[in-house]
């Protein structure tokens, strides 16, 4: 039980999502230790009459508050509520959400159009967030942490048909064998 | 084919969904063939469009043509699967589409989970980089500067140059009433760029069945001849820019 | 049990301790009911396999973290504290002592992704404050008196360049990109 207890103090006094390698790390126990007891709390903490959930995005982990207190919170934090999205923005996160980690070529495939200045717009707004392999070209996105939270899920994993849209044979046969389908090379090369 | 009223569309996959769901059709490639015209009709009534994304349109365009073309003449059918790929596309878009819907269920629900941003017992204690020169800050602001040119140029390339289909044709019909006869390739000549092609190639397409053109072509992959057809037929009006 | 799930998500997110009368307030309870029910949840936290416990002080409660995982804790908090700055963290720090007082959103459009996480980062080391205006989005940042000193400047515009580079003009063109001009060009014109 001190392996749980420590988590918990840890994820307490942490301001933002620990990687599940930093857990290992301050605790000295393995990754692996880590990943099967994060699971155990999340079973603990992640039930609807719980006001703290896990929230797991990827290989990292943060405590966020119920989805069911959302209304309360955001009036004592006196937050705003988080503006529309575009027509443009909610497809693009759409895909990323469903399919990230995504390169850039494969998301203008999907969405027949040039996204480079749409991503731009994500990533500063912090909804979307890149990762750059160390070939350069490898850059890939994904939806933010933040995000997550904005639907109000604890992983993205949970959206409607995930593991349907996750994974697509259809979009491998286009996106493999197949050239590219946009031709606007300037701008990728000048966004990116 | 039925009057095309699409209000608005995101790009060429969402105006070709919009497209064959207004004609209560399942994606299939003979469905894509039945709504070329519209696709094109509706590109052709777009006056102003950035050129860049133009280009995403016209490859869709050129996709349908083909596709058309083959349920044509069947026995043209070359070794090319741009038409099951742009079928498959389409559904991917579909399925992505459907996807939204429930993202911005979801989002507009606006359930938002707080994380944990701070605490009483914390504050700030000064803890300033050991190793920092004065000198390296103005190096590490010069290459954020430097990193922001390609991004300062893109407003530049995306500048909304419109070009339109009509304008290619008047311009073709200038010199096809001054020279008769002249080949594709003479046309492309005046190309700055692929984009410029497609529409070249779309605006001679539109002239044929405008029958304000003839095209010919002497033998396979040889160029085409494109000769202007005798104004003064009765069955021929002058090409009319608005 | 929502006043349970309530109670926790709002001491999850409080940065300071919250008194009994606030939290029945913000939940629309008598202050008797709050009583009460944090009477139950120190009963669910207070025991020595949590790592999350509830300290009351006269009528303020905040969640703290375990004494029996308090050596960690503190060796995880001096890491964050000390840790060299990443090349991200440094770039942000840097643009805001050129360009400070910058707004959040102007430092994510210069650098084309969100800097919630970095700029919390180092407020929490000291080298960047904010001043809060009354609206939240008007907050502006400039790095701090000792950040200044430590540089051995006693003003921040003594940088290297700092005239030229504090209105370096490819800022001004990220920041105020001028309204898209409809040049309305033919390109059949040009071609002519």
């Amino acid at each position: 039980m001190s392996l749980h207890r420590n988590l918990e103090s840890l994820l307490l006094v942490a301001t933002r999502p620990l990687s599940l390698k930093k857990l290992a790390e301050q605790t000295s126990v393995t990754v692996k230790d880590i990943e099967q007891t994060i699971g155990e709390l999340k079973q603990k903490y992640n039930h609807e009459n719980s006001g703290i959930q896990i929230l797991q995005h990827g290989s990292t982990v943060q405590f966020v508050t119920s989805p069911l207190a959302s209304k309360l919170v955001t009036a004592y934090l006196k937050e705003e509520q988080a503006g529309e999205l575009t027509r443009p923005a909610l497809e693009t996160l759409t895909i990323v959400a469903y399919r990230g980690p995504i390169s850039k070529i494969q998301l203008d495939t999907i969405r027949g159009v040039n996204c480079s200045l749409i991503l731009r717009h994500l990533m500063i707004k912090g909804l979307v967030e890149a990762k750059h392999a160390k070939d350069k070209y490898q850059t890939t996105y994904r939806v933010s942490a933040d995000f997550v939270r904005f639907l109000g899920l604890t992983d993205i994993t949970q959206l409607p048909d995930y593991e349907q849209l996750h994974v697509d044979e259809r979009l491998e046969q286009i996106l493999n064998p197949a050239a590219p389908v946009t031709v606007n090379e300037d701008v990728n090369r000048q966004a990116t | 084919m039925r009057d095309v009223k699409v209000a608005t569309f995101n790009g060429p996959l969402d105006l070709l969904l919009q497209l064959i769901e207004s004609e209560e059709l399942d994606i299939s490639q003979v469905s894509l063939a039945n709504v070329t015209d519209q696709y094109i009709a509706s590109l052709q009534a777009m006056d102003e469009l950035p050129i860049d994304e133009l280009a995403d349109f016209l490859v869709v365009a050129a996709k349908l043509l083909l596709i058309k073309s083959r349920l044509l003449v069947p026995d043209a059918a070359a070794e090319d699967d741009s038409g099951l790929e742009l079928e498959h596309q389409l559904k991917m878009y579909q399925a992505f589409v459907a996807a939204a819907k429930h993202v911005a269920k979801l989002y507009n629900r606006h359930r938002v989970l707080y994380p944990r941003e701070g605490y009483a017992a914390m504050e700030p204690i000064f803890n300033p980089p050991e190793h920092l020169k004065i000198d390296h800050l103005r190096e590490i602001f010069s290459d954020v500067l430097k990193e922001l040119e390609p991004i300062t140029r893109l407003p530049q390339t995306v500048i909304v140059r419109t070009i339109n289909i009509r304008h290619k044709i008047e311009q073709i019909t200038q010199r096809l009433l001054a020279e008769k006869t002249m080949s594709f390739h003479q046309l492309l000549r005046q190309s700055n760029n692929k984009t410029e092609v497609i529409i070249t190639f779309l605006a001679v397409l539109e002239m044929v069945k405008l029958r304000t053109a003839a095209v010919a072509q002497e033998t396979l992959y040889a160029d085409l001849n494109i000769t202007a057809l005798d104004p003064e037929s009765e069955i021929l009006q002058p090409i009319v820019i608005s």
